[in-house]
């Protein structure tokens, strides 16, 4: 892997997490006015996946939507607005962080409803293998979403069609506030369920940028020439509350030694100190990567705050194209 | 020249008009497609999706899983891939396993991505009556779809306005429910054999008249016609206003006619309480024209699940008959001999006397 | 003594009033237990599940896997083991992935197997607002239910209520549909302490009075209820009739009123068209007695999917501000001052301003 | 095994045999008005697993019902006049052949809507647990049902809260006239993906009504000791139409190998010279078997056809129980 290659996925996990961080410190001035389900702790994913995709590959996400929409290049001050309501948002104030979309970058659509993208990412695979496009669509959602019917009628007609697509499960292990062992009989693997179902399967570590970037760049080529789906289930961990700006390890929901394993697991400060004893970069870059990106994060929030709200004549736009 | 004249006078079935529709649409647009369980097996959807398969082929008739809420999702997806996507469930029924995919998503798409995608997708849903189906595939649960804004429903009771109406539906931008009567499949009308288009949003006065207006859509519009018929007999003029579109709601000609009648009878398709009728009785009594001589009254399909046995199914269902007796009611006029003289008419549990079950 | 003066008027909201008709619930009859996603969670379904794990433990308090369909289904089949099941979705939305077990199934059990098994179960729906949630999070969608036989559909909107009848609900014997608006979960009423009903099928006149009859329910009762104190300086009496259930729909009460003020404004607590409104408006202009110089109106929410932004969303719902301008419409009044007098009654995007989001 | 049951076993499937056969015949009178979805061809299997049932335990079935109801015990006589839409039937007329229900004999219930009891059915078997109540469900659907998401939903919880249930997927490879190779990727076992859900599952025979008393009585035997669930997936074949009294096999959707291989594999014949051939009965016997059971019928035929229709009185009654 070259040099320019790690530093992308460095960079684009710092950024991810610098977004979201200042997310959490301005959303208690209620100008933040959605839920927004924060994903920091699980930088590694989509930065490891989608550097391998192209611009023409789609993307569909769901409630915990910032980093895959960053990752496939949305745009930042279009995200920031939306999350203020402003006009200028990617959904102009309609949708909120639940509903982020930039069809430019290739994010097709994120919806709160757990699991519902996962049919439409498969009709939309199964669009493109009709059309020839060679185009590869990338499906995230959580392991709660595995608890849908709906999961398991779209694993089926992909391996029934050899749908073009990747399935990526981001198993953190919770569902809101619920541990996987009160949902999931324990033992049981995600990606042995998919694959028996005919869907070629792999779980990875999810906190492991690198190795996820190499294995899922031969993954996604696979996909692309044999028109044929992987599923992979990546274990990692939200570091922050389920929906909301904050921190609630004080509810205790989650065990101790746990919570101390994973935050000791931080896939970017342990990325972080490879590359710099790699020498891929300097202290002194580093710091300058932390100022471009905090520049970038402020102009991003003054341009939201600037920017408009919808006017009233927009409430009746768009309910119907014809 | 000949062909042109007996085109144009050529009676097809619902069934068939259907069928012209898809092939019609499917020839003229090749990102249409068809799928479904059943579509392309040997009963093709009662006839409606004939040819299809052996014209288009296996990249555009696509059979389906048993798994109602993704095949939804997967419409919408291919749509998003510029396809258009027509989907058919053959009962009501089938498709509560998919409104969140309905309600959640595909109405709501194109609001809220702000007007960058839209979704041109049909869903054809089939109503189903009779030969002791029961409760749970003799729904007809328009009124379910009809509330949700970003969705359209439409619901023709003819072969003519069905061919019209699912060019119309197939060519929209925006997701379309479009309701078939199991019973209206057999009906004839004529039909031309060009390519047209119906538009949705406009209802239809299917029969003039000046004493009273009825109003209904989907297979009891064919009762309406023959309670009006029956109405001559009592020197009754009726007006029928047949709806087709059942959102967005084309009121101003049930408006127009009402301040002509004074006296209105909503026919409802389905269960009477909470359904189109109640929101077409709405519509004309908060109207600011309305006139407070006019008279309001529906009827509608009896408000209980609907038995399996004839003995009580057939007791749910207002016939042509019915709905005499509750126009009498209204006008205040007693109908001598009515449900004696017009026996005949009254509706049993087939749609007519060539069918033999089981569906 | 003390403790009973004290309990008699005792302020309690809604929330709290829920959480005690399950505990009292529960107590009383071993077999009413309580599932759903989160039920078991630190945050308690908005405190409303709060002690319920710690009282009665793992075997009557289930935390669900993310499948709402299926948790329908064991409902039933638990429900048919002789349990009193109560399930709750945190958003109304999440039920539509499961309307074939309810409609198909549970609506329809007790009917189609004559009268063997009857299907007790409590299906708790939060109708979300505000804060942005956006098109997938705000639905009230009570008409898709309400239009149902075999279903009950209930819809408190007071602490008081909402215990008496969530009690109601558990004790009955038959599917229930019970209706949540989050923003009432914060409002406060007396409530006693002990165990009591209030039965499903009643509506309740919230507020006496003569010049014009406002009906509503869930939280618009709320908005209806400010209306009419505003109205009390433009010297207007309005009686505010509360539905409470929309299924079976109680339209005696609403008669006589209407009877007396000869004016009927309807505040949909969902979407205008086909909704609960149009029923009760059909329901009272369709009836026997009649009396045509009534005027008839409503107000509901915008019909369109709600956006995320405040800016449109406070555009959407009907405050207490616009049901005063709809009742100037009908009494053909002008309230003076009416909108600049009254904005901080206007409603924003929180359900008061202890609320900092983000649910 | 002992003479007793291998009996028992040959007259189930001579009986449920005999019972669809004269629907069939009868069915042009046009007095049966409902859908029936007759199960000629797969006697062996309820046969085989209800033998093995308990009073107490209880069976969930879908549209193809006949054969579960009979094995489970539920009255013929109620039957027959349920079918024909008498006050008389089992569900007093208001639910036709989709709808067959005999609480006594534990015959929970039967709906059309495909997969639908698979979630009630595991409900109940939950009830059943909490209450200690030591029965067995059964919760018999097609290969179709499994298309279903539900499915999936409940062979999880099944799962997860170790449920005592028997599912039983018949497995008839076809769903209407939809052959499974266009639903479900080709060489992949349902029994396999819910033994990756954590439910042990097997393959079987659905012809060998010996083999699967035997196989099912261990397992019944379990599920009853171990409270956790079991799947078993039968391989079988429909002889007549999806739905409706006649042969259909003139509208040539399934293969012609394939259906004579399966009709030369009927549960019954094999059995029946098998039998005879060990002496378990004589030709004599048999003869006199096929006459009780004929009468039986021709009795319950009557009872129905004699009954009354239910009254205008019944329309509104049982819509609530309070
Ligand atoms: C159908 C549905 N049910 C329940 C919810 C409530 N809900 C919102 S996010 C969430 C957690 C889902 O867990 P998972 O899929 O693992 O994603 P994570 O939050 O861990 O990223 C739930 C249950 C919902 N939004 N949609
Ligand atoms: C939810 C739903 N979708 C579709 C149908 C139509 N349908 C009735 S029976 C049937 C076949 C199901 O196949 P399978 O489960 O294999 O059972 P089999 O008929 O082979 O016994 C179908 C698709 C239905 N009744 N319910
Ligand atoms: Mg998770
Ligand atoms: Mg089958």
């Amino acid at each position: 892997m070259n040099k320019k290659t790690k530093f992308n996925l460095l960079y684009s996990m710092i950024r991810m997490r610098m977004v979201e961080e200042r997310i959490s410190s301005e959303y208690s001035n209620q100008q933040m006015r959605c839920p927004v389900h924060l994903s920091v702790g699980q930088e590694a994913i989509s930065s490891g996946i989608c550097l391998n995709l192209k611009d023409k590959d789609q993307v569909f996400s769901a409630h915990r939507s910032h980093f895959h929409y960053l990752a496939k290049g949305g745009n930042l001050k279009q995200m920031i607005s939306e999350l203020f309501g402003k006009e200028t948002g990617c959904a102009g104030g309609k949708g909120g962080s639940m509903h982020l979309i930039d069809i430019k970058a290739g994010l097709i659509a994120a919806v709160p409803i757990v699991g519902s993208t996962i049919p439409i990412g498969v009709g939309l695979a199964w669009a493109n293998k009709l059309n020839r496009s060679n185009k590869v669509v990338v499906i995230f959602f959580g392991e709660g979403a595995t608890e849908e019917g709906v999961f398991y009628e779209s694993i089926n007609f992909a391996a029934l069609h050899n749908l073009p697509i990747l399935f990526v499960c981001e198993n953190n292990y919770y569902s809101v506030y619920s541990n996987i062992k009160n949902r999931q009989p324990t033992n049981r693997k995600i990606s042995n369920v998919s694959k028996s179902m005919g869907v070629e399967s792999y779980r990875m570590n999810g906190n492991k940028v690198e190795e996820i970037f190499t294995k899922t760049q031969k993954m996604i080529h696979s996909i692309r020439k044999n028109n044929k789906p992987i599923l992979i289930e990546l274990s990692t961990y939200r570091v922050l509350e389920h929906c909301g700006p904050n921190n609630d390890d004080h509810l205790n929901y989650r065990n101790k030694k746990e919570l101390k394993r994973w935050l000791n697991n931080c896939p970017i400060e342990k990325y972080k100190e490879h590359l710099l004893k790699q020498k891929v970069l300097s202290n002194e870059e580093l710091k300058k990567v932390y100022q471009k990106i905090d520049k970038e994060i402020s102009q991003s929030f003054d341009f939201a705050k600037k920017s408009k709200f919808p006017k009233k004549d927009k409430l009746f736009k768009y309910i119907y194209a014809d | 020249m000949q062909t042109k004249i007996k085109n144009k006078n050529r009676n097809i079935n619902y069934a068939e008009a259907i069928n012209e529709a898809l092939l019609q649409s499917m020839k003229l647009d090749k990102k249409v497609v068809v799928m479904g369980l059943g579509v392309d097996d040997p009963k093709r959807i009662f006839g409606t999706t004939n040819n299809l398969f052996e014209v288009f082929g296996k990249d555009r008739v696509f059979d389906m899983p048993t798994s109602e809420n993704a095949i939804t999702g997967f419409a919408i997806g291919m749509s998003l891939g510029k396809f258009k996507p027509v989907l058919c469930h053959q009962r009501v029924e089938f498709a509560l396993l998919t409104m969140d995919q309905i309600i959640n998503q595909a109405a709501k798409w194109f609001y809220m991505n702000n007007g960058q995608m839209n979704v041109p997708i049909v869903i054809r849903l089939i109503i189903g009556r009779g030969w002791g189906q029961g409760p749970q595939h003799s729904q007809s649960l328009e009124n379910l779809f009809a509330g949700i804004p970003g969705l359209k429903v439409v619901s023709p009771s003819s072969a003519y306005d069905a061919k019209g109406m699912l060019i119309s539906s197939i060519a929209d931008k925006d997701p379309v429910i479009f309701f078939e009567h199991r019973w209206l499949h057999s009906t004839y009308s004529q039909v031309p054999n060009k390519f047209y288009k119906i538009p949705i949003g406009k209802s239809k006065i299917a029969k003039k008249g000046k004493d009273v207006t009825i109003v209904s859509s989907s297979y009891m519009t064919i009762e309406s016609m023959k309670a009006s018929e029956i109405l001559k007999n009592y020197y009754i003029d009726a007006e029928v206003v047949d709806l087709r579109t059942l959102r967005p709601l084309d009121v101003n000609p049930i408006i127009k006619s009402v301040n002509k009648t004074k006296k209105l009878l909503v026919v409802d398709n389905g269960w009477t309480q909470y359904g189109i009728s109640s929101e077409v009785i709405t519509k004309v009594t908060t109207h600011k024209n309305f006139d407070k001589n006019i008279i309001v009254s529906r009827v509608g399909i009896a408000d209980t699940p609907i038995p399996s046995t004839r003995s009580l199914a057939k007791l749910c269902y207002p016939d042509c008959v019915d709905i005499c007796m509750q126009i009498s009611k209204i006008l205040n006029k007693n109908f001598s001999g009515l449900s004696s003289r017009f026996k005949n008419y009254r509706a049993s549990d087939t749609p007519n006397k060539y069918f033999t079950g089981p569906f």
